[in-house]
Order: C-alpha cells, then structure tokens, then sequence
C-alpha cells in the first residue's frame, strides 16, 4: 500500500495586492485529514483550488508524494478526486455515461454491479438512466460523491461537504466522510461545526487573514 | 494516447446529443453560399473567384464553430470535472481531434454544395489533399486560441482578432495550392505548398501541446 | 532661390539632426528622472 | 549602459550626416561618394532609416517572445516586464518601419500602400501585436495576463519568421530582395551596394539596435518602479 502525502509549504495569495491568505502550511496524510474553516471570502476555496493546482499560488508551493518520492504535477489529476458545488457534471449524460467516462479516464476497470451497489448507496440506483440535466441538485452533489468513491482517489477534496444536501444526505455523506477518512487523504473546507468531527487537523482562515 | 480518444468521442457523443455547433455551422455554410449565389447570378465566375469564395465560407464558418470548444467547458461549469479526470494536452488532443474531423466533415459539405451549384468548380483529389491539410491547420490554431479565449471570458470576437493573424501564412498557400490544384497542376508543382502546410500544421501543434499546459491552470 | 536649388539636402540634413538632437536630449531627461525615482526607494 | 549610450549617439550621428551629406556621383572616386543607382537616385538615403527601423523591430519582437518564453519557464515577473517593454518598442519601431516604407513607396511605385508582399507582412506583424496588446487589455489579474499574453507572443511568434523570410521570396514584388528583382536589397542585403555606402548601412543597423537597448532599458526602470508602488499600494 503505497503511502501519500500533501505537503502545503507557505502558501499565500494575493490578487492585484489585495492579500487574501499568509502563510499557510500543513501535511496531510492518510489517517490525519485536515479541514479548512474561516468566514466567507477568507479564501477557503481558493486555498482549496490552490492545492488542487489549479490556481497558481503567489508564494509558497504544494507537493504531492507518493512513498516520499515527488510526484510530478502533470500527472497529479490521476489521484486526485475534487467534489465542490459550483462545478457541474456533463448534463446531457447519464449518471452511467459520467461514471463511466470518469473511470475509463482514470484507467479503472470496475465492474457493472459494484457500481450499481454505489449507486444504490447514495440512493441514485433508479435514476441512473436519466440524464443528469434532469437531476435536482442534491441529487447532482450525490453523484459527484458517488463518482470520488468509485474512483478511490488517494486525495480527496472536498468544498463544503454537505451543501444542497437534505438531512438524509447529509447522513450518507457524513458515512462516507468517516469511511474515507482512514482510506485516502482528505481535505475539506466548511464553516459547519458539526463537520469538523472528521479532520484530525484544523486550518482556520479567519486568524491568518489579514484584511 | 488513448485518454484523449476517449476525450473525442465524449465530445462525439456530447455534440449529437445536443447538435448546436454542427446545426449552426451548416446553417451558416448555406447562407452565406445563397449569398454569392444570389450575387453570381447565372454568370460563371473565374476559377481564382471561386476559389476565394470557397475559402471565405469555409474560413468564416470554421471561425464560427470551433471557437466553443473550450467555452462550452467553462459556461457549463464542467471544467473542474474535466480537470479532475485528465492532462491538458490529452484533452487538448482530443479537442483537436474533433475539431479537425469536424472541419473536414463541413468543408466536405461546403465542397458538395460547390460542385452543385457552381458549374466551374470541378474538385479533383489534390483540391480534396489541400482542403485536408488546410481544416486540420485551421482546427489546431482555432483549438489553442479556444483555449486562451476560455479564460479570458471575454467575447468571440476576441477570438477573431486572435486566430487571424495566426492562419494568414496557412490561407495564403492554400488559397495559391487550391487555384493550382482546380488547374490541373501536377504533384511536383504542388509539391512546395504540400510541404509548407504539412510543416506548419506541425509546428503549430508541437507549440500548442507546450503551450497549453500553461493555459491549464489559473 | 538657387541656394534651395543646390543645398537642399543640407536642409534635409539639419532638419533630421535638430530632430534627432531632440531624440537624444529627451531620453537623458527620461534618464535623470529615472534615477531620481530609483534613488526615492 | 554609459558605452551603450553615447555609441548609440556618435554611430547614428555619423549615420546620419553622412548619409545626407554624402553626393551621388556617377563615377565615385573618393571615399565619400556614392554611386548613382540606375532608377533610385537619391532616394537610396531612405536606406539610412527604413531598414533600420524594420531591423530594430524585428529584434525587440523577438526579444520579447524570448522574455516571454523565459517568463513562463522562470516565473519571474520582471522578465514579464522584459517582454512588455520590448512588445511596446517593437511596435513604435514597426510603425516607424511601415510609415518609412509608405514614403518610400509613394516616390519609387507610385502609390503610399501597393500590397507589395514586404508591405503585408509588416501590416500582419502590426496586427498580431495590437492583437497581442488587445489581449493584455482584457485580463485584469496581473499574473495571469502576463502567463496569457506570454503564450499568445509565443503562438503569434512562430508565424513571424514565415513573414520576413518566405513570403517575400516566394511571391514577386516591387520591394528590392522579393522574387524577381534583380538588383536587391530586402533585410537580407545581397550588398551590392557600393564598400562606403556598405559600412554606412552597418554602422545605422548597429547604431539603432544600441538605441532599442537604450530606449528599452529606460522603459524597464520605468516599468519596475511602476510595479513596486502598484504592488506597495
């Protein structure tokens, strides 16, 4: 089992000099998660984009490991699952055809039945023929969480978990939240206490902000 | 190499679910062809006329299309899903993939309708070589731009002013190579074009597959 | 008016050279501003 | 830079005077005459800014994609301002270039603006940098307009070197250099041209290009101080 690792080293962020972040740093692993709370507009999800690498950070740098050895970020997107509100799947698929573009990308054979057990558990097994434009959006958020746990990416990002999530929702995703906690890296941003019980590291915007 | 495959027929199958970019394509290649049609008349127009018009219409229309290859992405929000699953030069690939097919599928058409309603133009196989050439280069250099333009989210126009300077070296010979061509001329005459639009259309998609690593991320 | 006839190019050539001393005057004053700026911070 | 500075004025100084000064004779026996050219006469003085000016453009274009390259690999922001300064020079010195050749035009052919291949390819350069330019203008976030506006000199720079050197030798021309002119004389001089007149030209291309740097050095400062209090603020 290979152990991997985060490592965030100083990072801030300033956009046309208007400071967002200073100098955050942690290292995330397997078994120690961290979330990222802070009030609105602290930055929380640009922090997060940053560590996914898709926003340059202005100083400071993030590194992926792979059993202490660097991995190179062209080929970060292979281990790496994203689940967030404000990005969409393709509309005109089906949950199926999403999923399984998603896996052939990844290059994971997994069979037919273990993705309808998924889909059973985030309760999307009777919609999976319909496309997904015609989902509610609680429904959309489950499938992206259905798509990071067939994947079982070794990091996992997570944007305020439990956002246009019912109670029962909530439920299932605060279920997968403590499964995956001991599998695979997990970063997650929220300002809902009640979610903080799943990070074993706390990185609070709010005190390193400084406007 | 297979991931942007994948990436293509994702766009193949995306683009006959909802058939907004090949619908208005054609659309457009008819239009603007009545229009010279209607300017024509029942006169028949030299060979270099015939070759411009065929060119502004494929060009205009090429320009029209192909610019929301990489906007489609953004506007609908799926880019991070996207950015998730794949490199950018494997989606980059496969977006230029279906654009050059695309291409050639409508200049196919526009040739179709050419050889329908224009008595002069006769296409024969080197006219068919020079408009193969010219869509695949017509798609990379429309493919890179699309993805400056996807994050500069600012108007196509934009795209236009871009993308035109770029294509002119590849419109000039193929403006010359196709007037050749509808001439009967043999290979060895051709054969400097050719090798011009063969060097240019990989040149430039060696540069793009660099470039868009940098035009990835934010 | 014959002097215009023959000389003429000896105008042309004051005329580039008042130009160009210009050129030059104008860029040692960007210069001079410039390392005042500089010596500010 | 205090060498760069006063060569740059005593070359093109010496440039000038001479190449003003100097008569056309039919038969030149000293050192400081020129050779009458069959049909040019003495518009072979524009020799001294025209190619010059197109020279010097060519230079500061590539110098900036070379920054802009570097930019990218280095993520440095001062080589971003590197590679504006010369973008913005290279376009005052294309439009000098295009203006000279205009003039030039209109006494040799005729007419301010005849297509000639030369013509269109300095036309196309000035549209590639004021789309370059208006590229810039649209993104406000300044590191990401220098990542973008640095990819969009190195797309826009491959098809440069298409412009000045096969476009004019491909299609005939009027310009001097393009397919089918005999005497020549494009930015590839076949030097013909007479040893005096020769060295004249050297000493202008030479001089100009020491006057880019200077001009390009002082825009830089300028560029550095404006960043620091943008960035103090």
């Amino acid at each position: 089992m290979k152990i991997y690792s985060l490592l965030a080293d100083k990072i801030s962020k300033t956009f046309n000099s208007q400071k967002i972040f200073k100098n955050v740093s942690f290292n995330a692993f397997v078994g120690n998660s961290i979330a990222i709370t802070g009030s609105n507009g602290s930055g929380k999800s640009t922090l997060l984009k940053i560590l996914l690498k898709y926003i340059h950070p202005s100083k400071g740098d993030v590194k992926y490991f792979c059993d202490n050895k660097e991995i190179e970020s062209q080929i970060i997107y292979q281990n790496i699952s994203f689940v967030a509100p404000y990005f969409n799947l393709y509309e005109e698929f089906t949950a199926l055809e999403n999923i399984e573009l998603a896996i052939k990308l990844k290059s994971k054979y997994i069979s037919n039945d273990l993705i309808n057990d998924e889909l059973n558990r985030f309760s999307l097994f009777n919609h999976s023929k319909k496309e997904v434009g015609h989902y509610s959006s609680g429904m959309k958020q489950r499938l992206k969480y259905c798509i990071a746990n067939i994947l079982k990416s070794d990091f996992i990002f997570i944007d305020e978990p439990t956002s246009n999530l019912d109670d029962e929702g909530k439920k299932i995703v605060f279920d997968f939240l403590k499964e995956i906690q001991s599998t695979s890296c997990l970063i997650y941003a929220t300002n809902e206490k009640d979610e903080l019980q799943f990070a074993n590291e706390i990185v609070d915007l709010s005190l390193l902000n400084l406007n | 190499m297979s991931y942007s495959n994948i990436i293509f027929l994702k766009d193949v199958k995306s683009e006959f679910r909802t058939r907004v970019s090949f619908n208005t394509q054609l659309l457009f290649t008819i239009t603007t062809l009545s229009i010279i049609l209607f300017a024509v008349g029942n006169e028949s127009i030299s060979i270099p006329t015939t070759i411009s018009f065929y060119w502004i219409v494929s060009i205009f229309a090429a320009m029209s299309g192909l610019s929301r290859v990489f906007v489609k992405e953004e506007e609908r929000g799926t880019f991070l899903f996207l950015f998730q699953l794949a490199s950018s030069q494997s989606v980059f690939i496969g977006k230029l993939l279906f654009n050059a097919i695309f291409t050639i599928l409508v200049n196919f058409f526009i040739l179709i309708l050419f050889s329908l309603f224009i008595d002069t133009f006769s296409a024969n196989l080197f006219f068919i070589l020079v408009m193969i050439l010219g869509s695949i280069g017509i798609a990379s250099v429309s493919t890179i731009v699309a993805a400056i333009i996807s994050k500069v989210n600012s108007s196509t126009t934009l795209y236009t002013v871009l993308s035109f300077p770029i294509l002119i070296p590849l419109l000039m010979t193929l403006i010359q190579a196709s007037q050749l061509s509808i001439e009967g001329a043999f290979f060895s005459e051709m054969r400097g074009h050719f090798s011009f639009m063969i060097g240019y259309n990989i040149s430039l998609i060696l540069i793009s597959l660099y470039l868009i690593t940098y035009l990835w991320s934010e | 008016m014959d002097f215009f006839a023959q000389n003429q190019m000896y105008i042309v050539l004051s005329i580039t050279l008042a130009i160009w001393i210009g050129v030059i005057f104008y860029l040692f004053k960007i210069e001079k501003k410039l390392n005042n700026l500089e010596k500010r911070n | 830079m205090r060498i760069i500075k006063y060569t740059t004025i005593f070359l093109i100084t010496i440039q000038i005077v001479l190449g003003i000064s100097f008569p056309l004779v039919a038969k030149p026996e000293h050192f400081w005459q020129f050779p009458i050219v069959i049909g040019l006469e003495e518009k072979i003085r524009n020799v001294i800014f025209h190619v010059p000016t197109a020279w010097t453009a060519t230079i500061a274009f590539t110098m900036s994609l070379v920054y802009g390259f570097l930019y990218l690999q280095k993520k440095d922001f001062n080589y971003e301002l590197k590679s504006i300064a010369s973008a913005e020079l290279g376009f005052l010195f294309c439009i000098l270039a295009t203006v000279t050749g205009a003039i030039w035009a209109k006494f040799n052919w005729g007419s301010f603006w005849n297509w000639d291949p030369r013509q269109t390819s300095i036309f196309i350069l000035l549209m590639i940098y004021s789309a370059y330019f208006v590229l810039r203008s649209s993104i406000s976030e300044k590191v990401k307009r220098a990542r973008i506006s640095s990819v969009y000199s190195i797309l826009a720079g491959v098809t440069v070197p298409f412009f000045i050197f096969i476009l004019p030798r491909i299609t005939s021309g009027l310009h001097p250099g393009s397919k089918g002119d005999t005497e020549g004389a494009g930015p590839i001089v076949q030097f013909k041209m007479a040893p005096n007149m020769l060295t004249l030209f050297f000493i202008g291309l030479i001089g100009f290009t020491l006057l880019y740097f200077w001009i390009f050095n002082l825009r830089y400062r300028l560029l550095v101080l404006e960043n620091k209090n943008e960035s103090e603020e």
